[in-house]
């Protein structure tokens, strides 16, 4: 029965929890965080079976309420949606875990939090199956304003930054709804498959352009898209520890997914339509992206906002391949919403860990932090390699993928910003690592050498969901081949 | 100029989201102090939803709602407003709602923290 | 904080029209098939009585008829009805909101399904109330009783 | 549906619209602002969005209106005279949207054409079967909670959201 419904349920699981989780937060509000980590947990699993039928069945589409398409709404699982889906949700998931501790103190606050942590995962998974547009825009909502809310738990400038987020996040959707409206206007349609069938027959090129064009705006927005990055840095930054390791990993890989989606299954048949100069604007303001993230990137003192600078650069790689729209360049961009999901939950993971640890979010306060948290440490090792892009960690097939794209698309110029933005990560992420690991911390300089003593993990409940990605990250550098010739539909040769 | 006329008059709803539109997005981007910003997202959201009910109307069209002595022998669709825009319009009124008790709910912790709602001084006391 | 009003003609006014406002939103709920409305608007109506009691007869009174923590959970049990009569359609065979498959004695076809709405729009109207109260309560009450937040 | 009411209704939008982002005074703003609301109500309602303009009569014009004026109630009510700076970017900003828009709306079907795409796509069949299929004369209540329910139920959980951020912001700090 189950493999039947999975594309709703995707979404439902995590909905049922969080209305369950002020339920249950009234009698026994210990039981709420172990409802959160079940709730997740469930929906990686649900999401990993997906995946495993979409590779075994094929697409799946499900009629919600039995009505066919275009009338009623409609679900869509295919491979890449469901390898999307794995990888939202499986770092979702550990990031629930990982928020248990990182929200000790917040007794009586719970239900919402956590209640609020599922809706965010829940309106991912919804925004990632959606088949109609207007069904997305829906579930960007749930997501957005979960994620507001979130942020703002920080208090203080976390405030400020929350409430910048909440007018640039609702532009951003906003501008999406009135390009849905567009196409709606000219065809009559909401549905994905239904417009590819209509959209090549338009009538007016001129509002199909603008349409795409505000779609692209406002998911842009939604993916901190350099220049439309403006809410990204303060969010992260100034959220608490367990949101933005919630948040920074996750939420701009839905809306690329979704911008994604629209440009191939929606325009799909259009290339005559402007699609084209479209993804060439779009991979070029990827590359811009690139090298603007890391250049502001290197210019950091604190932890936090350098890891959000290069989120910005990261997501350029994903609109990069998107835009290149080559099968090798997309294997690429997929694969790098697995990779950066991963390594920038495990940086974000460690900086709430060693800011609970070591005192503070500035670069300086990382100094001893090898000697104090080996294990925290080996993982930021291994998630600035895979943001380097040295191997075998998972980022460098990702932009090895790109690269093969770039010079398939024949952009040799994009294919050299590629390699630029590794050289800017081996900077910025070199900053960090020579605080983690060389210097030494000044009490150490004179207090002797009993490293045994001084060693201060983080809690289990932080530093397993952190393990894990350290060797989730080195796993799909193992396996990316048939990660990306099975599941991505990419065969190098 | 009845050409003129003409042309401004079959778009006048679209030349009037597109006038709402614009207000909405100068304040919300422009202006400094943060509860005008959520009047301004306000009025931003509102000029869409004019936007979708515009594409739903049909000249010489009534309610969508089926009258009971035609229930029978069918409806002729092109006598009733397209219901559609205005069952997504009914969740989009929603949606603003919600973002709105969100915006003035950090309104609020703000100004408890700041005590101001001018954007500039909040800035000055980061 | 919200006073209660001076006025007694204010105060008794509220007192008598409150029921027949929710009532009307009751109304408003049930007649959604027929006449513009539904569990949204009969929802915010419903909300609109509270606000309606705090505006008039204060805050206390307010706290007396209903508790915040009591009206959030109606609204999650609001969804929660809405959700579980969607899921309905999966445990018996049919696809997620199918209201065709809805256990309900004598009655086939179409009906079901008008029946299936009204389900819902409780739900919707329960969920919305709850957490519209929720919202003015919360604005209407912050920094009460608190410290403010230090710069 | 009367097309001049419509028409003249629209210009007062403009007008109260402006009237609401200019005014200094932040009650007069919002008070204006719920005028704004009901003047929408009244579009809809010429339109024939009658489901819309009764949402919009309770939402945009009340219950917003309450949300404002509790948050006034506890902060403060007027803003300060600043002269304007930076306006620039925001202009261009402006400018390249309302561009975009004049030139989209350009190529749009006429007003009210009702053999628009959207009046003979998708749409009829609400029209002509959602009263047998769903057992709902009201059509959009057909559309909002059968056909696309699964948009119902999400929209309700987007309200749901605000209620527990709104608790979840404006809690009673512990001591």
């Amino acid at each position: 029965m189950l493999s039947d419904h999975l594309p709703p349920f995707l979404a439902v699981v995590p909905l049922l929890g969080a209305l369950l989780a002020p339920l249950l937060g009234a009698v026994r509000p210990r039981l709420v965080h172990p409802l959160a980590v079940a709730a997740g947990a469930a929906t990686a699993g649900l999401s990993l079976l997906a995946l495993r039928e979409v590779l075994a069945r094929g697409v799946i589409r499900y009629h919600l309420g039995g009505w066919a398409p275009p009338w009623g709404i409609e679900l869509v699982l295919d491979p890449l949606s469901a390898f999307t889906a794995v990888a939202v949700s499986g770092v979702g998931a550990l990031a629930l875990l990982y928020a248990g501790p990182a929200a000790a103190g917040r007794e009586g606050r719970e239900a919402p939090f956590f209640g609020l942590a599922l809706l965010l995962l829940a309106g991912l998974m919804g925004m990632i199956v959606a088949g109609d547009l207007f069904n997305l825009f829906v579930f960007l909502e749930v997501a957005s304003i979960a994620g507001y809310a979130l942020v703002a738990t920080g208090g203080g400038r976390a405030l400020v930054a929350a409430f910048r987020y909440l007018i640039l996040g609702t532009v951003g959707a906003s501008l999406y709804l009135l390009g849905v409206g567009h196409l709606y206007l000219m065809t009559g349609s909401l549905n994905m498959a239904d417009l590819a069938q209509r959209v090549p027959e338009l009538a007016s090129p001129r509002v199909l352009a603008v349409a795409v064009g505000f779609v692209v705006i406002g998911l842009g927005i939604k993916m901190g898209l350099f220049p439309l990055h403006g809410w990204l840095p303060d969010a992260y930054t100034h959220a608490p520890p367990a949101v933005a390791a919630l948040i920074a990993p996750i939420t701009t890989k839905a809306a690329a997914y979704a911008l994604a989606r629209i440009l191939f299954s929606v325009l799909g048949g259009a290339e005559g339509l402007g699609r084209a100069p479209l993804l060439t604007v779009l991979a070029w303001a990827g590359g811009v992206a690139i090298v603007a993230g890391g250049v502001m990137a290197i210019r950091q003192t604190d932890l936090r906002r350098l890891l959000a600078y290069s989120s910005v650069s990261q997501m350029g790689y994903i609109a990069l391949g998107i835009g290149l729209a080559n099968p090798a360049a997309l294997a690429g961009a997929f694969l790098h919403i697995l990779n950066h999901a991963m390594m920038k939950g495990c940086l974000f993971f460690a900086a709430g860990a060693a800011a609970a640890r070591l005192g503070g979010p500035a670069l300086t306060d990382l100094r001893g932090m090898h000697r104090r948290m080996p294990w925290t440490t080996a993982c930021v090792v291994v998630a600035a390699l895979s943001m380097i892009g040295v191997p075998p960690a998972g980022g460098f097939f990702s932009k090895w993928y790109l690269l093969v794209g770039a010079v398939q698309g024949g952009q040799p110029v994009l294919a050299g910003v590629i390699l630029a933005g590794g050289l800017l990560a081996v900077v910025y992420m070199f900053r960090v690592l020579e605080h983690a690991c060389l210097v030494p911390r000044d009490e150490d300089e004179h207090a002797g050498s009993d490293p045994a003593l001084e060693r201060r993990e983080a809690p289990p409940g932080m530093l397993v969901p952190l393990l894990a990605l350290g060797v989730g990250i080195l796993a799909v550098g193992i396996w990316n081949a048939p990660i990306v010739s099975g599941v991505l539909g990419f065969t190098a040769r | 100029m009845t050409e003129i006329l003409a042309y401004a008059g079959a778009r006048y709803n679209y030349w009037v989201y597109i006038a709402l539109m614009l207000v909405g997005f100068y304040t919300m981007i422009a202006h400094r102090n943060l509860l005008k910003k959520v009047i301004g997202m306000n009025v931003f959201q509102t000029a869409i939803i004019l936007f979708f009910l515009s594409t739903s109307a049909k000249l010489g069209g009534t309610l969508p709602i089926v009258p009971s002595q035609v229930t029978k022998d069918g409806v002729a669709a092109a006598g009733l407003m397209n219901p559609l825009p205005h069952a997504l319009m009914l969740t989009a009124i929603v949606v603003m709602v919600a973002t709105l008790g969100v915006a003035l709910a950090l309104l609020v912790r703000i100004f408890r923290r700041y005590r101001t709602f001018d954007e500039d001084v909040i800035l000055d006391r980061l | 904080m919200i006073q209660e009003h001076d006025s007694v003609i204010v105060r008794t006014v509220v007192r008598a029209l409150v029921p027949f406002i929710q009532l009307f939103a009751l109304y408003v709920v049930f007649h959604g098939h027929y006449s513009p409305g539904g569990g949204f608007q009969g929802g915010v109506i419903l909300a609109a009585t509270y606000i309606l009691i705090a505006l008039a007869l204060g805050r206390a009174e307010l706290d007396r008829r209903v508790r915040e923590g009591v009206v959030l959970l109606l609204s999650a049990v609001g969804v929660l009805i809405f959700t579980l009569a969607g899921v309905l359609g999966p445990l018996r065979g049919a696809a997620l909101l199918d209201y065709a498959v809805l256990p309900v004695p004598g009655v086939a076809g179409p009906p079901v399904r008008g029946l299936g709405i009204l389900v819902i729009e409780i739900g919707v109207a329960f969920g919305v109330a709850g957490a519209l109260t929720v919202i003015f309560c919360r604005l209407a009450k912050a920094g009460e009783g608190e410290e403010e937040d230090s710069a | 549906m009367s097309v001049l009411l419509n028409d003249l209704f629209l210009a007062m939008l403009v007008v109260l619209a402006l009237v609401a982002v200019r005014v200094r005074d932040l009650v007069g703003a919002v008070l204006a602002l719920a005028a704004y609301g009901f003047t929408l109500s009244l579009v809809w309602a010429a339109m024939g969005a009658v489901d819309v303009a009764f949402t919009e009569a309770v939402v945009g014009a009340g219950a917003s209106t309450v949300f404002f004026l509790a948050t006034l109630l506890r902060t403060v009510r007027t803003e300060r005279a600043r002269p304007p700076r930076g306006r620039g970017p925001a202009l261009a900003a402006v400018l390249l949207l309302g561009g975009l828009l004049v030139l989209a709306a350009h190529d749009f079907p006429h007003w009210g054409d009702p053999a628009s795409p959207a009046s003979v796509h998708v749409s009829p069949r609400y029209l002509e079967q959602g009263y047998h299929e769903t057992a709902a004369p009201n059509i959009v209540t057909a559309v909002l909670a059968d056909y696309r329910a699964y948009d119902t139920l999400i929209e309700v959980v987007v309200i749901f959201t605000a209620g527990l951020a709104c608790w979840l912001l404006l809690g009673r700090r512990r001591t």
